[in-house]
């Protein structure tokens, strides 16, 4: 068996062995639940043994596909850092008052040779369909799959992260094996709630929420993505809201999905864009039954003879050109489809020769952004960001989940999953609101003594810097940092869970100094830290996030030399850099705060102690994965690990036509430079190094001003934010978002509301009514008393006296003697048979 | 060697005798035991005239069901019903009279009508001597199932088979229901300590 | 036989009258002198079984002679009648009787063949026989009624109620080796089952089997013989509807019960137990069949007739050993009995034998051939009959005597 | 034209129309009977009566020997009465099961008593 079919079927088997679980639990505990009989708790153990199996299978089954089918069939090569983007560069370099510009003129010299050659073509996949839904003319909407670098990459990750976090809840959620008392919960008459506990119910949840972040994964077609990303946001939802009977869980379950929609509307215009330009939802080239190949929503973009350069289609063309079309057709006068086609083929060709090459952009632009608003509301990314710090109303273990390998991952996923139909404007777009994201919530984190809110922010903050890495042309570096930010963030999140399972508190004012009594935590949660904060010694080793990091600050470098003149682009770098270290302050401040120094809240201390081993297990392992999951294996490593790393994994990875740097045409200004421009070797000094300082000094200047204020406490914190107030005050209250967006859209729409309930409805509306029902009420009465009563009760009533006097006069023939009946009959049928022929001799003729 | 008699007509004859005859004893007797005698040997008779046309498995049917079946009924019921005042019960001489009256212009009718046809008045016995001797059941039960094996392009019976089925269902259920109802006043038993 | 007396030149009505009265003759010879047996067989069995001899003296060593005594006695009995008996009815009563018993005869064959030994060959035979046999019940009646006693009258009613019932599983035990003969035509049921044994229809298959012993309980029922005799039991009705018979009509009921209880069993060996052929095929051994000429084949058929009254009496002796073996059933008992169980057991048993004749026409043991095969040919090809696929389908099962017999395929 | 006499219909086969006569002496039998027994169950046996002179037209009809050019077998005539039998049988049952019903309720026979729906 080749991989072109084994690969499908492990991953199909890894996707729904999930679906499975969910499937069994739901029949073996929900269903029985739902018909009234009360499954046993220790019955319902069994629904996380079923999950986890589920779940580790997957991964084994992912591992495999990784390690025994791709990578064989596909082996890595050290990542090549010779060159990158030419012409372009060339033109741009000589037209820009560059600082780097002499960086520019060497790179363009040095890539001369091999100028045109250097964008990368497809990488390797394998696409298909497994299940037709429904064919709409044209429009197919099918369950495929679309398997190439990424998808089986992220198949390790979200199994493996799944794993542990499954493992980890096992242990976590044991308060729901018995009888629950929900202490956050006041009843009317102030008792708190008691309630069954719902054990299956979260292993079943976590294993539909598994199921539908690998069918992302595995999608082969945007229909699917949006279908699994839907069920993605439904799985939060319930997991989100697990303690329904929380006001604050039910309404942060619901502002979450409520959120999302608003980031899926803007998605669904994407999606209708490409459908209605491209005619296609798949992403890769699919074979049709006649064995022509139908391109793909990517291939369509980049062809080969744009030397895979992003090009509007024909299509997009004509629907931007309809005016000029029309106005070509009329000239030319003929109807004749054949000659109208010409026609249209040559206007289009005009119309992409003249003028730049303008025509078509706008559409681009409009699909690329709308599918980016989906991923603004996955991701959590300014300005839908407020749903996700709400989200930590769920289980500890569900928001490891959420923020490290499934939902938020899945705006950043798709986002690098469908790169290349993003133009240079729809990037910047990202970028922006990236930066912008990563900055607010970086100064929110910094105040937040809920430890789970302040990971919340760190992990909104880290996806903005995943989404500003994209935006500006490091596809690399951003899905990278999403990988190395799912093994520490989860990481992370566990640890904060444990310590909260420990001392029954997210309030960090409530610990401290629990390094003694819980040490494994405190210094896995510690090698989290480092990893986020992205400590490492440049150019040799660090944490693993200090490897993403510094990929992101590179490429932030690049694009800021490579758009010297703009005047605004230094922000997206030194914005980052500035978050940076507040990401390293705000971590720092949260370790100490919580495993350093003196205990606060003694009873609480007392009470604390480690977690279980189904905890700590999840922790160590995940705590390896932070500190490596930036390295690689040399060359001579055997077999599929030869120079196997995540970086080299993702470069394979790399999307068709992603390589280029992308110029912008409606911002002629705009230049998205190539990823390898900023490591190349040649590049190393100018870009590489100044990048590597900013980041670790960045780490540095945090780690140090957290350790100063929070650990020697020279500078007391009170003070510092009472100096600062505007600023902390500001930062306390995450920047009025949710504040702001209740004045400018909830109240108005109550008030709407309320306005035409009372005015509209009740005044109008009813009043309407009521009129007709009155006219009506009267014509009735009209009808009644003339045409009714008098009318056509007296012509019935003589019908029925006419009847009864009939009736009495033939009752005497009645006598009800069964032989005389009988007599009748025969008699009759004489007389009959007379008069018959009497008829016949007499009218008839004999 | 020549037989003056045909004897087909004979028995017909005989038959057709018995079954008048009787049938006329059973409007004539008063007692409606002997009334049910009488009328086993005319629809006796009948199944030999059944069997004369040819129709045998139907003159067997005759036999089995009405002969067999029905009047068993019959004579049950009229035994659960039997009391020396109900055996015989005189209708009135007006009644008789104007009965017999009505009664004879109804057969002559009928009598005239079917002397009316030509067509109706029989073969000779060469056409009768060609006829194939053909047995009836199996035709009979393929037509019931639906196939007419003597014009094939005719439809068959298998419906009215269903209706009739269905049918025979509900009438029996009936009767037993109609049997049952308020039972305990009839004071009648099978057994003899009853 | 009539043929035979055509052919040799004389009237035919009067050759068919001829016919007749040697039939006729053979036939109430053969019920009378069954009686006579069965009379002191019975004597005689019930005797043993009570553990005493019965008859020993009349007519030397085992009393074969003492039926022939209480005729005579009989004939010279008083010849009473009720006073408020009905006259006409209760006079005509034991012949009605009578007279059911002795017609069930004339569609009896004795032997086979091309020449069966018949006196009224019916393609309907089975169901003739079935309603024949079920006028005796109004006899009966008629003789319960018009006896104006109580006793009488009981008698009757259960008879009524008894036979009624029991027709309903009686015919639907006969039923089933019409089926996997695919006629009614006693004769072609008896030959379908001609070799050895194991081509009787008792050992066709399973329900066979079990239906067999459902028809023989059916069939004693419906004579009314123990332990169903509740028309005459003599314990609780003083001899029930013949409580006011006396001699020479009394002795008619027994005839007609004693003729009943040979023409069941006689139709029971047909039915199953391969009529009137042997165990072992010995006429054809002989060669005494219609293909090596006429005579030989008359030979043939006399062994046959023997064979088959043989078994009508082993049939008439299980009766009798049943009777002496059984307590009396209540009313009620019989009528669950019948409705209860073998209605049912009857149905389910038809249902399998029609499956199991869908399914291995040829038995258990393989014995029914090409010729069940044939019939199920026409049973199942009757859509399109002769007229539409004219010839090869013809010609094929024309050598077949059944072929006729079906009326379906007519060869033109 | 043959002529009914007895003489020729010794010597000739019987037709139809010889079937259609005893036919109507029984449905007039019948008939006479229903109108005329005051007993309930003499009406059944009259109505048994009619049906089966019904019948026998039913028969004579369908049957091959007594009419010209009836190329069937007489199925239709043979399975109609067979229907006419079987419904004759269940007509039985029902109007027996009414006559021990009318007997329960009125302690009689006689249908003349049942006259309540007199106008």
């Amino acid at each position: 068996m080749d991989v072109a079919t084994t690969l499908p079927k492990l991953l199909m088997i890894a996707w729904l062995l999930p679906l499975a679980s969910f499937a069994i639990t739901s029949l073996g505990y929900s269903v029985p639940q739902f018909l009234g009989i009360r499954v046993r708790y220790s019955t319902q153990v069994y629904a996380a043994y079923i999950a986890i199996g589920a779940i580790v299978l997957g991964f084994v089954l992912s591992c495999i596909a990784l390690f025994g089918c791709w990578l064989p069939a596909h082996p890595l090569t050290a990542a090549s850092h010779e060159g990158g983007e030419h012409a372009a560069a060339q033109e741009h370099a000589t037209t820009s008052p560059s600082l780097f510009r002499y960086v520019a003129q060497h790179e363009a010299q040095e890539a001369a040779s091999h100028a045109e050659e250097h964008n990368n073509e497809a990488p390797p996949y394998i696409t298909g369909d497994w299940y037709a839904l429904g064919i709409f003319g044209k429009l197919r909407l099918t369950i495929g799959y679309y398997i190439d670098t990424l998808t089986v990459t992220m198949f390790a990750m979200v199994t493996l992260i799944a794993s542990c976090v499954h493992i980890y809840a096992f242990g976590y959620m044991h308060d729901e094996l018995h009888d629950y008392t929900d202490h956050e919960v006041h009843l009317a008459d102030g008792e708190h709630l008691h309630r069954r506990g719902r054990f299956h119910r979260f292993f079943q949840y976590l294993s539909l929420f598994s199921f539908s972040m690998l069918g992302i994964c595995i999608s082969g077609n945007f229909a699917m993505t949006f279908v699994f990303w839907e069920l993605v946001g439904i799985c939060s939802y319930f997991l989100i809201g697990f303690y329904i009977e929380r006001q604050s869980a039910s309404t942060a379950a619901n502002k979450a999905f409520i959120v999302n929609r608003i980031g899926d509307f803007g998605m669904l215009i994407g999606l209708m864009t490409i459908w209605s330009t491209l005619g296609t939802f798949n992403f890769g080239d699919m074979k049709a039954a006649d064995g022509t190949v139908v391109p793909g929503v990517f291939s369509q973009l980049h062809r080969p003879e744009n030397h895979y350069r992003i090009a509007p289609t024909d299509s997009m063309i004509a629907f931007e050109g309809r005016n000029q079309i029309a106005e070509a057709i009329r000239k030319a006068g003929s109807t004749e489809p054949v000659a109208m086609e010409a026609t249209v083929k040559a206007e289009v060709a005009r119309l992409r020769a003249e003028d730049g090459t303008k025509w078509g952009h706008l559409l681009l632009f409009v699909a690329g952004v709308g599918i980016f608003c989906g991923c603004v509301g996955k991701s959590a990314q300014f300005p839908l960001h407020v749903w996700l710090p709400d989200a930590m109303e769920g289980p500890t273990p569900v928001s490891a989940l959420v923020h490290s390998a499934t939902m938020v991952a899945a705006g950043v996923f798709l986002v690098g999953r469908s790169y290349p139909l993003f133009s240079a404007e729809a990037l910047l777009v990202i970028a922006v609101v990236g930066c912008i994201t990563l900055f607010i919530a970086a100064t929110i984190a910094v105040t937040q003594y809920d430890i789970k809110r302040v990971l919340a922010y760190s992990t909104v903050s880290q996806l903005g810097f995943m989404m500003l890495a994209l935006g500006l042309g490091g596809w690399v570096a951003g899905l990278f940092h999403l990988i190395t930010h799912a093994f520490f963030k989860s990481l992370l999140f566990l640890c904060s869970g444990s310590v909260i399972h420990a001392v029954h508190s997210n309030d960090m004012r409530h610990m401290g100094g629990l390094r003694k009594k819980m040490p494994i935590t405190a210094y896995t949660m510690l090698v989290g830290c480092l990893a986020i904060a992205g400590v490492g010694v440049p150019f040799l080793a660090g944490f693993s996030g200090f490897h993403s990091k510094d990929a992101i600050v590179e490429q932030a470098l690049s694009h800021w030399h490579h758009n010297w003149a703009d005047g605004f682009s230094w922000l997206l770098f030194v914005v980052p850099v500035f978050s940076a270290a507040l990401t390293a302050f705000y971590m720092f401040r949260l370790w100490y705060l919580t495993f350093a120094g003196e205990p606060q809240d003694h009873h609480r201390f007392d009470h604390a102690h480690e977690s279980p081993r189904s905890m700590t297990g999840p922790l160590v392992l995940l705590a390896v994965f932070a500190v490596i999951a930036g390295w690689g294996l040399p060359s001579f490593a055997p077999g599929p690990f030869a120079n196997f790393s995540i970086p080299n994994l993702l470069e394979q990875a790399r999307p068709i036509g992603t390589l280029a740097s992308k110029p912008g045409v409606y911002l002629s200004d705009l230049f998205i430079p190539s990823e390898h421009i900023a490591h190349a070797p040649e590049m190393f000094r100018p870009i590489k190094l100044p990048a590597g300082l900013a980041a670790i000094t960045a780490a540095i200047v945090g780690i140090f001003l957290a350790t100063v204020i929070y650990l020697w406490k020279s500078v007391s914190a009170a003070k510092l934010a009472a100096a600062m107030q505007p600023l902390y005050q500001l930062s306390w209250h995450k920047w009025w978002f949710d504040e702001l967006y209740d004045f400018i859209f909830v109240r108005p729409v109550h008030a709407i509301s309320a306005f035409i309930a009372q005015v509209m409805d009740r005044g109008l509306i009813d009043g309407i009514i009521h009129t007709l029902a009155w006219i009506a009420r009267g014509c009735a009465m009209v009808v009644s008393t003339g045409g009714d009563r008098w009318v056509i009760d007296n012509v019935v009533d003589t019908f029925a006296e006419k009847t009864w006097n009939l009736g009495l006069s033939l009752r005497s023939l009645q006598t009800g003697r069964l032989r005389q009946y009988v007599m009748f009959i025969v008699v009759c049928t004489i007389v009959l048979f007379i008069v018959a022929s009497v008829w016949r001799i007499a009218v008839a003729g004999p | 060697m020549e037989d003056p008699i045909y004897w087909p007509s004979f028995f017909f004859l005989l038959f057709s005798a018995i079954a008048c005859a009787f049938a006329v004893a059973v409007v004539v007797t008063p007692n409606v035991v002997r009334m049910a005698f009488y009328l086993v040997l005319s629809l006796a008779a009948t199944a030999g005239l059944f069997f004369l046309a040819g129709a045998d498995f139907v003159g067997a049917m005759q036999i089995m069901i009405y002969v067999g079946g029905t009047l068993v009924l019959l004579i049950f019921g009229v035994m659960l019903t039997s009391q020396d005042r109900f055996i015989s019960m005189k209708t009135s001489n007006f009644e008789l009279g104007m009965a017999t009256g009505v009664g004879v212009c109804l057969f002559i009718l009928l009598a005239v009508a079917a002397r009316s046809i030509p067509e109706w008045h029989g073969l000779t016995a060469q056409q009768v001597a060609e006829i194939p001797l053909e047995p009836t059941a199996a035709p009979l039960g393929m037509g019931l199932l639906g196939a007419r094996v003597d014009s094939p392009d005719r439809s068959g019976y298998l419906l009215i088979f269903e209706i009739i089925s269905v049918h025979l269902l509900v009438v029996l259920v009936g009767a037993a229901y109609l049997a049952r109802a308020r039972r305990s006043r009839s004071g009648f038993s099978l057994t003899s300590d009853g | 036989m009539a043929d035979f007396f055509i052919s040799i030149q004389i009237w035919p009505w009067l050759a068919y009258l001829a016919a007749a009265l040697i039939q006729i003759t053979l036939i109430v010879t053969l019920v009378a002198a069954g009686s006579l047996l069965f009379i002191w067989l019975e004597r005689k069995v019930s005797g043993r079984i009570q553990d005493r001899l019965g008859p020993t003296r009349v007519g030397g060593k085992f009393g074969w002679l003492q039926t022939l005594a209480d005729g005579l006695k009989l004939l010279t009995k008083e010849d009473l009648m009720p006073e408020g008996a009905d006259e006409f009815l209760f006079k005509i009563a034991p012949y009605v009787s009578f007279c059911a018993s002795l017609s069930a005869f004339m569609a009896i064959p004795f032997a086979g063949g091309e020449h069966p030994f018949v006196a009224l060959h019916l393609n309907v035979a089975v169901f003739f026989i079935l309603a024949v046999l079920g006028l005796e019940v109004f006899g009966v009646i008629l003789a319960g009624y018009s006896s104006a006693s109580k006793w009488s009258l009981f008698g009757a009613m259960r008879e009524a109620a008894q036979v009624v019932s029991y027709e309903v599983p009686l015919g639907m035990c006969a039923v089933v080796p019409v089926l996997l003969a695919g006629s009614m035509d006693l004769v072609v049921i008896g030959d379908r089952q001609a070799g050895s044994f194991l081509n009787w229809y008792i050992f066709h298959d399973p329900f066979t089997f079990v239906i067999f012993w459902v028809y023989f309980t059916c069939a004693t029922a419906s004579v009314n013989r123990a332990p169903f005799d509740l028309a005459e039991a003599e314990s609780e009705l003083v001899a029930g509807f013949h409580t006011e018979y006396s001699g020479l009509r009394w002795s008619f009921f027994f005839m007609a019960e004693y003729g009943s209880m040979l023409a069941v069993s006689l139709l029971a060996s047909i039915l199953f137990l391969g009529g009137w052929h042997g165990p072992i095929p010995v006429a054809s051994f002989l060669g005494l069949t219609f293909d090596h000429g006429f005579w030989y084949g008359v030979a043939g058929n006399v062994l046959g007739t023997a064979n088959i009254i043989v078994k009508g009496i082993i049939g008439v002796t299980v009766m009798m050993w049943v009777r002496w073996t059984f307590p009396r059933l209540r009313i009620d008992q019989v009528i669950t009995t019948c409705l209860k169980y073998c209605v049912p057991i009857a149905a389910v048993m038809f249902l399998g034998a029609t499956f199991w004749q869908y399914k291995w026409p040829n038995g258990i043991t393989g014995g029914q051939s090409a010729r069940t095969y044939s019939v199920r040919e026409q049973w199942s090809a009757p859509a399109v009959p002769a007229a539409a696929k004219p010839a090869e389908k013809a010609v094929k099962i024309e050598p077949q005597p059944l072929t006729t017999a079906m009326g379906i395929a007519r060869t033109e | 034209m043959t002529q009914l006499t007895l003489a020729s219909i010794l010597t000739q086969p019987v037709g139809v129309s010889h079937y259609l006569i005893v036919g109507a002496v029984l449905f007039v039998c019948g008939a006479l009977c229903m109108a005329t027994k005051r007993n309930a169950l003499g009406v059944l046996m009259g109505i048994e009566l009619v049906l089966n002179g019904a019948n026998l037209n039913f028969i004579a009809f369908g049957s091959p020997y007594l009419r010209k050019a009836s190329e069937t077998m007489g199925l239709d005539g043979q399975l109609m009465s067979l229907f006419v039998i079987v419904l004759a049988a269940a007509e039985a049952a029902v109007a027996l099961a009414i006559a021990l019903n009318f007997y329960n309720s009125f302690n009689t026979i006689d249908v003349d008593r049942a006259d309540q729906l007199q106008g």
